[in-house]
């Protein structure tokens, strides 16, 4: 999906960048603005990280701030922890997603507890970054989605921007937090995605969704790679004369009631599309609370697409493609919902 | 390549210690064994639904306090860190406060007792996951040297049990490889609830494991507080000078079930018992410090009138104060208010 | 709550026994019969589990087959993969479900892809036990629920039987399985709960979940031991007349659709009760399940009954007390369901 | 107390071998350099998207599969270990038909290249998570020991990277505790991508660990398939006759970037290469057995020309084969037909 375009809405004049870019230039940004950020992981040194994000870190800031750890993840997030607990702003990077499970103790029996079993004696302001999602042909372990393993982790904050000026603001946000946050950053998205951002420091609420298209016969609620095939879908259909309002949740703990219920109220339809697994995914969290919040506003069962129930994409192209949802599949959704 | 060095001995080598700080040793002794058995007494007594002891820790925790600065150094403790809590600050009331539960415990009632927290006086909240603090504190030691702090240490414990963990691995590794201010106190009470040292692991002491990480690996007399201190403030100084990590393991022993939800009856001897019951460090090292003259039996009286004072005054205290309100559930769970659902 | 009795319906001729003998002897009897058959752990030998579930095993079947591993979960779970990889049944033991996360990727990263990533060369029969669940003043790592945090996974099956009949048959079910089993026990029925257990060797299929009690009002889906609650809580309904139909889930993955939408479509509203966080908890999937498949069918809004969204129960028994769910709670929740 | 010892010297110490399974080494290192070559060439056409290389690490595993009894060993590989699943039996066909993620290959392309899984020949299938894969391996040892099938050991191998992970500590010492058959062989390549040894560990040997386990530590010249032959054949018969674990280092060098993904010009040097390129195996190991007469330049020519002919034939077969069908995906999910929500 080369050359997707940033969804529309910002009349933002800035620079244009692609997802890896707004990455790069927002962590560069928050070191140059504050010595308390320390950026840590796997090859983020002379490597300049696997994707080239930290490219010339090493140089400018030295090893003290950016460093390679030992081959061992509990240890990235747990010393990376106790940096925070000791007020530190660390930004520790798990190479790919896939590889955060030897960390989970660290993230969600640790990380996400301490505010809370201290009773704010003591906090952990940590943020994890990691590339996640499918379509790369990273097979079995280098294309999982996370979200869901996490999401229900009350002490957690988890953001999946798709667009780099959303990228930008919610990092910064994520860096400024007082507790700590799961960045979650679609690979397929990072040089695949391009968009305008904004000069200067910002940051961007955490637990606001944005409507990135306006419409009115279905609610469509998406994240990360699928929301930009989901924008396209949008828009194909625009010429049969169906009117899709697209919802990018971009933070995925807490998530944002109000945009979602305002849209639903309106279209009175609801497509959740999500590339992770289906049963236990974060759709059904969504289409809970609607259907505790809003049930007599629907016209139409919610309908959720998502990964099917099986451990991975193959790493065979067909098993992959079968494995990712289409944008075909989407405009077909959208379209069945819109009519039903 | 490192070596493995053994301090300590029995006698009452006093390892530079003033008079006073040997006092304060045995007092912080006397107190941890009163608290300790008050846990338990409490629990007999159906006041509180749990207790761990630290009986057999004394010296250990009394000898390694002794070596922290505080105001400088930080503390990552364990579950069975009682004598440490109280060296490096805590008090009475605050320990009972949080046996008790109550509100005036620092974390309101929602840790489990012998769950520290104290910000000021550099004590890391933990959980009950073993080896889970063992990463911050090395995070810790990576602050202190990446803002130049020299002079500041960081005193991270564990059991022997704890070793075997994946995460005590990865951060006596970080912490070697980076150089860092710490020091890694492995309390060798030879029990982890029923596990005996050696289905824990293959060598016969901790402090062997030292040299695989390229860090020296020190055994000391865990039943002597000046031994331990002696130990303990070495590895301290080369921290704090920018010497890098150590493993320290002091041997001591659990003279009392696991906590009050075990009975060791199932699974260790009473004749192994008895036998480690005659180095109880406690009544010892008063032993040691009257026949060097350091105190008289008066003072010794005294001394433990006064920790039981203490105590008993620490207890009604605490008993007294309310548990914390219900709705105190749902606070601090990150910054503000907090709702998954944002409205 | 001690002296709940088990649910009722089955008529059966056996022994009555608590939940926590009900997996004792269910054990007993697997390492009697297959030699297969291991049980890993901490404190599992001489100390036979810190709730004595495993008492005199060790003296019978030998430190071959009740291994006292070191302290280290990920081992734990990593060795019993191996030794199920080579054709054995072992049974590793969790001590308590809130130490499971450090063996988080060996169950998630590895046993539950193995016949997947193999394509079926290699399987994983293995099935691990760990109590879980709060109101026994555990505070904040001795009572978590962990279900939702797993049940995403594909791959893996999670049971929480309620009743030691049910105990017994799953169990038996999960050592035959030739898949990864997450066996979850609640802590408080384990001598809260007695129930009669039929003689002689028998499973009960996974993935079925079971009505424990007819009604026609409102259907209450949940597990555990607030099954029991519900139970009571439907009981004192009837003085009311208020029919609740009682659906014990007690397979969390699978689960079972069919049950769950014959009952709602007959009494058109849907409660929800489970102890976990209710944001994104296993809740969240059944909700998005009938909204997805029985929209229309609905008389009323699902409802959820859950935990809240904090990071635990605390240890003072204010904060247990209002974290738990209260069975006057459930009552009222049935009512107003009703009402509605 | 465990001694680390110096095994293997690059002479033409024969360690016992046989010309006939002397050549048969050096056949194996040709064609797993010939099929590594192979890779990279099919990525630069653009006919596979990914390959990662051996290259440097065919001695150690000519070596370790020369130690190796098939039939009766298992093989817990990690991803670099192409020379190793040649030498226990699997076939080119077969590594090329996971590389093209063909439907002959055996997890029918759902995994990764370099991930094999052969149960008829006992090689385990793993993942990507580094270190994941060795807890297996001791589960499968005592699974040998618990049957009493002495006799049968493990081999399970990593990189000098993995060994910070938590995980290869906690398979070491759950081994060592249980004196289980499993021999833990490190290939120590200098490089964990880019991450050089002194980042991630502060001794200057992986062998330098076992001590602290209880176990025995040996070092041999990757570069040799004899000294790494021997080295491994010592630590299998101890292990197969219940002597317990080991853990051998093979100091290699990992000639290529990391993968076809990588590029190592940007974190280290030409020179350093070049260096170590001089000790390139194959050619050496060439020589050592033209100059002992062994085998002469026309066998030479014929067996390079034989694993040439065999790469170019499996490659045209492999290439030949379909992708697996789309509905694959769905299948082998646990027994059975699967849904999580069952009607
Ligand atoms: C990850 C984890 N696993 C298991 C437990 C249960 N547990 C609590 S204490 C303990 C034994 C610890 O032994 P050791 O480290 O030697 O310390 P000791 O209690 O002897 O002082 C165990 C197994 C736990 N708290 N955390
Ligand atoms: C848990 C985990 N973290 C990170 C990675 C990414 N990764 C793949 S290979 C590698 C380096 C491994 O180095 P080493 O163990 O020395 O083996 P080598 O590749 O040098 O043979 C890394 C970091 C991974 N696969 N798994
Ligand atoms: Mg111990
Ligand atoms: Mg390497």
């Amino acid at each position: 999906m080369a050359g997707v375009r940033a969804a529309a809405g910002a009349a933002q004049t800035g620079i244009t960048m692609t997802n890896v870019e707004a990455v790069r230039t927002t962590l560069h940004d928050a070191l140059v603005r504050d010595e308390r950020v320390l950026i840590m992981g796997e090859d983020v040194g002379a490597r300049g990280n696997v994707f080239l994000i930290t490219k010339g870190f090493l140089e400018e800031f030295g090893p003290q701030r950016i460093i390679d750890t030992p081959l061992a993840e509990a240890s990235i997030v747990g010393v990376a922890i106790g940096m925070a607990m000791e007020g530190l702003r660390p930004i520790a990077e798990i190479q790919f997603a896939d590889f955060i499970y030897p960390a989970f103790n660290q993230i969600v029996g640790e990380a996400a507890k301490i505010r809370y079993r201290s009773n704010g004696d003591y906090t952990c302001p940590l943020v994890i970054r990691t590339p996640y999602g499918g379509g790369v042909r990273g097979a079995l372990s280098h294309s999982v989605s996370i979200e869901a393993l996490f999401y229900h982790v009350p002490g957690l904050t988890i953001l999946a921007p798709s667009t780099p000026a959303d990228i930008k603001g919610l990092l910064n946000a994520a860096i400024e937090s007082p507790d700590p946050v799961l960045f979650l950053e679609h690979k397929k998205t990072y040089r695949s995605v391009k968009g305008e951002v904004p000069a200067g420091y910002y940051t961007i609420p955490i637990g606001k969704a944005d409507v990135k298209k306006a419409g009115s016969d279905v609610t469509v609620v998406s994240f990360g790679y699928n929301l930009h095939q989901a924008l396209d879908a949008a828009n194909r259909l625009e010429g049969e004369d169906v009117s899709v309002e697209v919802i990018d949740l971009r933070s995925i703990r807490p998530m944002d009631k109000t945009t979602i219920l305002q849209s639903v109220r309106k279209t009175r339809k609801l497509l959740i599309v999500h590339e992770d697994n289906k049963f236990g995914g974060v759709g059904a969290e969504i289409a809970a609370m609607v259907a505790e919040e809003a049930l007599f506003d629907l016209d139409a069962p919610i309908r959720r697409l998502a990964g099917p129930d099986v451990p991975a994409m193959g790493y065979a192209l067909p098993l992959e493609e079968e494995f990712m949802i289409s944008t075909e599949e989407m405009v077909g959704a959208m379209r069945d919902l819109a009519k039903f | 390549m490192a070596k493995t060095t053994t301090a300590g001995t029995r006698d009452l080598d006093r390892a530079g210690l003033s008079d006073e700080r040997l006092v304060a040793m045995l007092r912080n002794m006397l107190l941890q064994r009163q608290l300790d058995n008050r846990g338990f007494q409490l629990n007999r007594q159906g006041k509180i639904p749990f207790a761990l002891g630290s009986e057999g820790h004394e010296a250990v925790q009394a000898g390694a306090a002794m070596a922290f600065e505080r105001g400088r150094d930080v503390l990552v403790p364990y579950y069975r860190d009682l004598g440490l809590a109280l060296g490096v600050g805590m008090s009475p009331f605050e320990i009972l406060s949080s046996l008790f539960a109550r509100q005036t415990d620092r974390s309101m009632g929602r840790q489990f007792p012998n769950h520290y927290t104290n910000h000021d006086l550099g004590v890391l909240s933990i959980s009950s996951i073993i080896a889970g603090h063992c990463t911050h504190a090395v995070g810790v030691a990576a602050a202190f040297k990446y803002r130049g702090e020299g002079g500041r240490a960081v005193l991270c414990t564990t059991g022997e049990g704890a070793t075997s963990q994946g995460e005590w691995h990865e951060s006596v590794n970080y912490a070697a490889v980076h150089g860092l201010p710490i020091v890694f106190l492995v309390q060798n009470n030879e029990w982890a609830i029923s596990t005996p040292q050696d289905l824990q692991m293959r060598v016969a002491n901790v402090a062997d494991k030292a040299p695989g990480y390229g860090l020296p690996g020190v055994v000391c007399d865990g039943f002597s507080p000046v031994a331990t201190y002696a130990a303990m403030n070495d590895a301290f100084v080369r921290a704090r000078g920018g010497g890098g990590p150590t493993i320290v393991e002091a041997k001591c022993y659990r003279f009392l079930s696991h906590s009050t939800d075990d009975d060791d009856r199932t699974y260790r001897s009473r004749e192994e018992i008895e036998e480690r019951r005659k180095m109880d460090p406690v009544p010892r090292f008063e032993q040691v410090l009257i026949e060097a003259g350091v105190i008289d039996e008066a003072r010794r009286k005294q001394l433990r009138a006064d920790v039981l004072r203490e105590t008993n005054e620490a207890t009604d205290a605490a008993e007294a104060q309310p548990y914390p309100p219900a709705e105190s559930l749902y606070t601090n769970v990150v910054a503000g208010d907090y709702q998954p659902w944002q409205e």
